[in-house]
């Protein structure tokens, strides 16, 4: 379990590749790449900078990641989220879940990123033509969090 | 105790952090809330809509009726767009 | 839309970094990489040797690759599939979707995988302390892929 | 008409493909399978067991009652496990 939060990019390849570290008991290993898109509601971004409450958000991540190591039988996990000023096509955030099983480990990486996406402290500053402009939470994200409210299975439903 | 503003509300308080002593009476986040907005327009301005604030008590999120005491740290923010 | 069915290697960070090839209206990229493990159903795996149909593979998992940006909204698609020998901890698998919409790469990347595990024509030999062993197929893994028999919403659910 | 065997199917087969001059009465699929047969113990061996079979025909799935004929490409495998 690994959360960083940091200004710097990060290295795909790499990250996923030191997660799985020489193991063999790993047999699938899911991940989400966030990036920066050039529009949002039909407007253009020129970049947008992202803020965040130092201290509570690495605990924030550190419990959410925590959550899915109880819910799915994972081996290993990572979380990366930048924040500071970023381009369209700049890599925001990583997600990455290791499971002898795929579909816990697929589950897993998307409920941690349907999770962060409403519980961890970042605040978005977009760029447009007509200004900077903090953005809305949306009503999807939180639907999309919502549903891992209720209890879910605690082992995978296609053992592998 | 230590106040913490993030993203607009750190925009309309002017800052991003302060250090105040709380009166004895502020026993909780909303009487919190209600006394920053009678220290100027600029709160009154930000925290007219506290539909709009969330509310993190030492680091861990809390709800306007959850308790606060003079060592506390509070942050105040809008609903969190990370990801 | 890319299939590669190889005997090599892969560099999971080159081929994801490829696949956003600097556009900037990808918002998700959704990756699963499939590894060797070095036990099955208690047994220990010293290896294991993927035999393929070579000609109906490409055909098969570029239609299954077709059906997936029927269903989602898919800026870009990779599969990648090894053969030949493989040791525990080698990567095998390699999907990978990219959308504007989160929501449409995480799905569309377990469809991919869901589907590839029944419809690919790849058969594996496992070398066990028992000898070699076919492995049989496996009855979750056909209910995984029946999941998406039914027709889908056309659109992801959570619009980002 | 050409046939390829794979996994075990081929293993038992003793050849990964061959090509046949088909005989006129074979027209499905199930029909190539009985003529096979015919042809050997190792095929009777192979072959025993339609239910473990998967058939393509020309590079698609194919069922025990797909026509065949001379030109095709008939592929005998057992179900896939891929991924």
């Amino acid at each position: 379990m690994t959360v960083r939060v940091q200004r710097e990019d990060f290295d795909v390849g790499a990250e996923i590749a030191a997660l799985a570290g020489g193991r063999t008991d790993i047999g699938g290993i899911a991940t989400f790449l966030g990036l920066v898109r050039d529009t949002a509601g039909g407007e253009r971004i020129a970049a947008m900078t992202l803020e965040h409450y130092p201290g509570m958000t690495e605990k924030m991540l550190g419990e959410i990641e925590a959550e899915a190591h109880s819910r799915w039988p994972l081996d290993a996990s990572l979380i990366i989220h930048r924040y500071g000023r970023l381009e369209p096509g700049d890599r925001i955030v990583l997600v990455v879940t290791a499971s002898a099983h795929r579909k816990a480990a697929l589950d897993s990486c998307e409920f941690l990123i349907d999770w962060l996406k409403t519980r961890a402290p970042f605040w978005k500053l977009e760029e447009t033509d007509a200004g900077a402009q903090w953005v809305s939470a949306r009503k999807s994200d939180d639907a999309a969090a919502a549903r891992w409210e209720e209890v879910p299975d605690p082992k995978p439903k296609a053992a592998e | 105790m230590k106040i913490l503003y993030f993203a607009w509300l750190r925009q309309r308080v002017g800052a991003g952090e302060e250090t105040v002593d709380l009166p004895d009476d502020v026993r909780d986040v909303a009487g919190l809330i209600d006394w920053l907005k009678s220290r100027g327009p600029n709160y009154r301005e930000a925290l007219r809509d506290t539909s709009a604030i969330r509310v993190a008590v030492n680091q861990e999120f809390a709800s306007l009726n959850a308790a606060v005491a003079a060592g506390d740290e509070v942050a105040l923010f809008p609903p969190m767009t990370g990801g």
